[in-house]
């Protein structure tokens, strides 16, 4: 098991988590802390806050971005296979084939089953 | 060419009425208050005047003069028949309230609201009331020829700040 | 099914008394109903807010994201410019009538002179030239209206591009008005009586080319984004009136010939020389967005057809009525002469007496009809001087518009209405 | 020499980073905010300064731009607005009528924006014209990265008062001690 081809997807991980991690901890301790009342209160566009930010809002939202991620998700495995479409559609003996496309033909027909689905049922627009 | 305007408020309402003018080509007709509201219905409905739009309505405070210190004026035109009259009714000062038009024109709403935050006349009937402009701890009604210029109540300072 | 007994639902204070709903308590209603029961929510689209052009108050109780009420308020920009003009002689108002319309000064300008003419009764006596200027300055003012009105509503759109180029456009007309006025914006160029000073040399050439640049650049942006489908998407149907909505709100302008009236002015009651111009008046049909976005792109057309036609019918003159109690003398008459230094003092100090009356007078302004009312009582300042602002009724109108809308219409709906915070609250 | 070197250098150098790339709150209210559409235009381009980015969140700017007049009705905002803001923040007076209240000398213009909150750079001109505005930005910039403006100061004389109790208090400790 190839653990060391790997190594690539390991360091990109520790550099990113690393980044952001020093970031936000550099910003937490760095960072003057000068908290006045007014300063916390939520910006209403420069009015007293109405009601509690902890409000119930409408499951609709909720909806919404999960529909959202999953075709997002659809997008972001799009990303590999189009890098790395040329050898995908050539077999080692040199011939083209379909295989390439077929794969991601297949995965989008799945997803487009259920975009059709979600279309139908309306959950996509908003009322 | 709105002097038949005139004509046909003379004969339909003699009483209310109590006089008409032209000056530099506008139309007036200073109308009772207690009769306003007809007058303005009879102005909007009526096939002869059809005055379908209310332009503005505002308030003049003729402080210092005799009789009425306030006059409600609603400046009134038709699209159709392309004329157009000037409507004024006075209005005392110890009891400054007239019917809304908002019934008549739902446009003159906020106009209202104004002439109210203004001048301190108050329109029976009318939808919501309140100031237009000013903020609600704003003591008086700044159109006022009695209401000083500079005259600030200032809601916030910093400090060191008069 | 034999319904359970349960405690009746409590109302919590201050909701409106909508079906609330305690959790973990499901009535038999709640299982077979259509949507989920949600309570809606106040939010606070506040003054300093970039969809409200900074000075508008909205407090809307929303449902989601469907807005079932909103509450508009006012006031954040309230200058006074009513008690201002009591204490300022006629001259010395034109500066503040810059400021109602600062989008397009020019025709505030324009309006507000008509108005002292018309209580002077001096409007046949103005000079040819002069009112030919004031319609070439006006017609330029109000294409950078709608240049801004467009650009502005396209950017919170998302089409930033068009705001660069129409924003472009819009510095070339700057910097030709500062040419003739001396300022870019706050022009105070008319004056009683006709126009401070003659167009500079060589000035109506370089305006002609000039024109057929922001024609194209109208051309460029109108193909660009008027037909896209997501523009149109955002823009049709919001916020739809009918003729007769739009006449009893008071709507006038681009937004009342969107709704199909084909009221103007300047064909209804033309002043100056609008009667010898030949320009048509665009009508859309359904009084939505859409439409006044179309009628304020066509009518930028029609203005530089009407600035091309005075520029063709104009002829040399003097600029404003030589009258000594109205228009100040020739510099070198004031320094040379009794009677001019005189007419001069007279003028600056005490203002331009205006006999007692009142008069109503209205022009085609950015927005819409702007109409003064001036009630004069003899001396140099007005008694008193109500300006009937457009945007003020069109404004007052958002309010249902955007009932039963989404809050991403709130954008195009005040975009649209070109509300403009100086004239709006005066 | 030590830390009071670095920290110079080092405070100096943010100065240098902070006073290039502002982040601008457009608090605009009136006629100026044409003038800072045309400032922020692709004539006059403020990018140039690293000032062009507008964000509409108090938390997410370091400069209120104050663009046209303030009335007295929002005040309240203005003040709320710039509290909101987080630290080090400048303040420009964009316009006569947020240096003094212009030509408005009447019940709801308040006679400038300093009456509410602390203005750095002030810039006259009802509208000034562009180049004003990129005048009274560099001046701005200078402000910075001498550390003359409000906060900067008053996060100095914080820092000194905190210092100075601290020496205070550990004076004060061996004294319990003996």
């Amino acid at each position: 098991m190839q653990l060391a081809a790997y190594i690539p997807v390991w360091v990109t991980i520790v550099l990113s988590i690393g980044f952001a991690g020093l970031l936000m901890l550099a910003a937490m301790f760095l960072g003057p802390k000068r908290d006045t009342a007014e300063k916390l209160s939520p910006f209403e566009c420069g009015m007293d806050p109405i009601g509690s930010p902890r409000a119930r809002f409408s499951v609709k939202f909720y909806q919404v971005a999960i529909l959202f991620l999953v075709f997002d998700v659809e997008i972001a495995f799009m990303y590999p296979w189009a890098v790395n479409y040329r050898e995908l559609s050539w077999t080692a003996a040199g011939t083209p084939s379909a295989f390439g496309f077929g794969v991601m033909a297949a995965f989008v027909a799945f997803l487009g089953v259920a975009l059709a689905y979600v279309w139908r049922k309306k959950a996509i627009g908003w009322d | 060419m709105s002097q038949k305007i005139l004509d046909r408020l003379l004969e339909k309402f003699p009483d209310a009425v109590l006089s008409t003018s032209n000056f530099r080509g506008d139309e007036v007709a200073i109308v009772k208050r207690e009769r306003a509201l007809d007058v303005l219905r009879f102005l909007k409905d009526d096939a002869e005047c059809l005055l379908d739009m209310a332009r503005t309505v505002t308030a003049i405070d003729w402080l210092g003069r005799d009789g009425d210190r306030f006059e409600m004026v609603y400046q009134l035109y038709s699209i159709t028949r392309k004329h157009g009259v000037r409507i004024k009714v006075p209005v005392p000062e110890d009891d400054p309230t007239i019917d809304t038009c908002t019934t008549l024109w739902p446009g003159m709403n906020w106009a209202e609201r104004e002439a109210w935050d203004m001048y301190g006349i108050k329109f029976r009937g009318h939808p919501d009331l309140r100031r237009m402009f000013m903020y609600e701890e704003f003591v008086g009604h700044p159109l006022r020829k009695d209401y000083p210029k500079e005259k600030r109540q200032p809601l916030i300072r910093r400090e060191g700040m008069v | 099914m034999q319904e359970p007994s349960k405690p009746p639902v409590p109302v919590l204070p201050g909701v409106p008394a909508q079906r609330t709903v305690v959790l973990g308590q499901r009535g038999a209603q709640d299982l077979d109903s259509d949507g989920l029961p949600t309570e809606p929510m106040k939010i606070n689209m506040g003054p300093s807010h970039p969809a409200m052009h900074g000075t508008v108050r909205m407090v809307i109780t929303v449902d989601g994201e469907r807005i079932r009420d909103a509450d508009i308020q006012l006031g954040y920009m309230h200058r006074c410019f009513e008690k201002e003009s009591e204490y300022a002689t006629y001259t010395q108002i034109f500066p503040y009538t810059d400021r109602l319309n600062y989008v397009s000064p020019l025709c505030n300008n324009v309006g507000f002179a008509l108005a002292v003419e018309k209580a002077l009764d001096i409007t046949r006596k103005i000079p040819e030239r002069a009112q030919y200027i004031r319609m070439i300055v006006s017609e330029l003012s109000r294409i950078t209206d709608h240049l801004t009105c467009l650009g502005a509503s396209s950017m919170e759109l998302g089409a930033f591009t068009i705001f660069l180029w129409m924003l472009k456009a819009r510095e070339w007309l700057f910097t030709d008005l500062e040419e003739v006025t001396g300022a870019r914006l706050t022009h105070s160029y008319v004056r009683v009586g006709g126009v401070v000073a003659d167009l500079p040399t060589g000035w109506i050439e370089k305006v002609r080319d000039r024109l057929t640049r922001v024609e194209a650049v109208i051309d460029e942006c109108d193909q660009t984004i008027s037909g896209l489908r997501i523009f149109r998407d955002r823009m049709e149907n919001v916020g739809p009136f009918t003729r007769e909505q739009a006449i009893a709100w008071g709507w006038t302008g681009p937004a009342l010939r969107s709704a199909g009236v084909d009221y103007d002015v300047r064909k209804d009651a033309p002043y100056l020389f609008y009667d010898r111009m030949e320009f048509d008046v665009p009508v859309g049909d359904r009084g939505d967005c859409y439409d006044r976005f179309m009628v304020r792109m066509i009518e930028m057309r029609q203005s530089i057809k009407i600035v091309r036609q005075c520029f063709d019918q104009m002829k040399p003159g003097d600029v404003i009525v030589d009258d000594g109690r109205i228009a100040l003398p020739p510099k070198n008459e004031v320094y040379n002469s009794i009677e001019g230094m005189i007419n001069h003092f007279k003028i600056i100090m005490d203002g331009i007496r205006v006999p007692p009356g009142e008069t109503y007078s209205y022009s085609e302004g950015g927005n819409g009809e702007l109409g003064f009312f001036i009630v004069a009582d003899g001396s140099g300042r007005p008694y008193k001087l109500h300006c009937r602002a457009p945007c003020f009724y069109v404004l007052q109108t958002a309010g249902a518009q955007i009932k039963n809308a989404l809050i991403s219409d709130i954008v195009p709906v005040f975009g649209m209405a070109n509300y403009i915070a100086g004239e709006c609250e005066r | 020499m030590g830390l009071e070197f670095t920290t110079t250098k080092m405070a100096d150098a943010i100065a240098w980073a902070r006073k290039f790339s502002l982040f601008t709150y457009p608090f605009v209210t009136a006629c100026c905010g044409m003038e800072y559409m045309s400032t922020a235009g692709p004539k006059y381009d403020v990018a140039r300064f690293g000032a062009e980015f507008p964000r509409f969140s108090p938390r997410q700017a370091d400069l209120l731009f104050i663009v046209g007049t303030i009335t007295e009705k929002m005040g309240p905002v203005l003040s709320r607005i710039y509290q909101q803001m987080a630290e080090p923040k400048w303040v420009v007076a964009f316009g006569v009528c947020a240096c003094t209240g212009g030509f408005y000398q009447n019940y709801n213009t308040m006679p400038g924006a300093d009456q509410v909150v602390p203005v750095d750079v002030y810039i006259p001109g009802c509208p000034p014209r562009p180049e004003q505005v990129l005048d009274g930005l560099i001046m701005l910039q200078e402000r910075i990265q001498k550390h003359e403006g409000h906060s900067q100061v008053r996060y100095r004389e914080e820092q000194a008062l905190a210092n100075k109790q601290e020496a205070l208090a550990q004076i004060r400790l061996p004294a319990a001690g003996k």
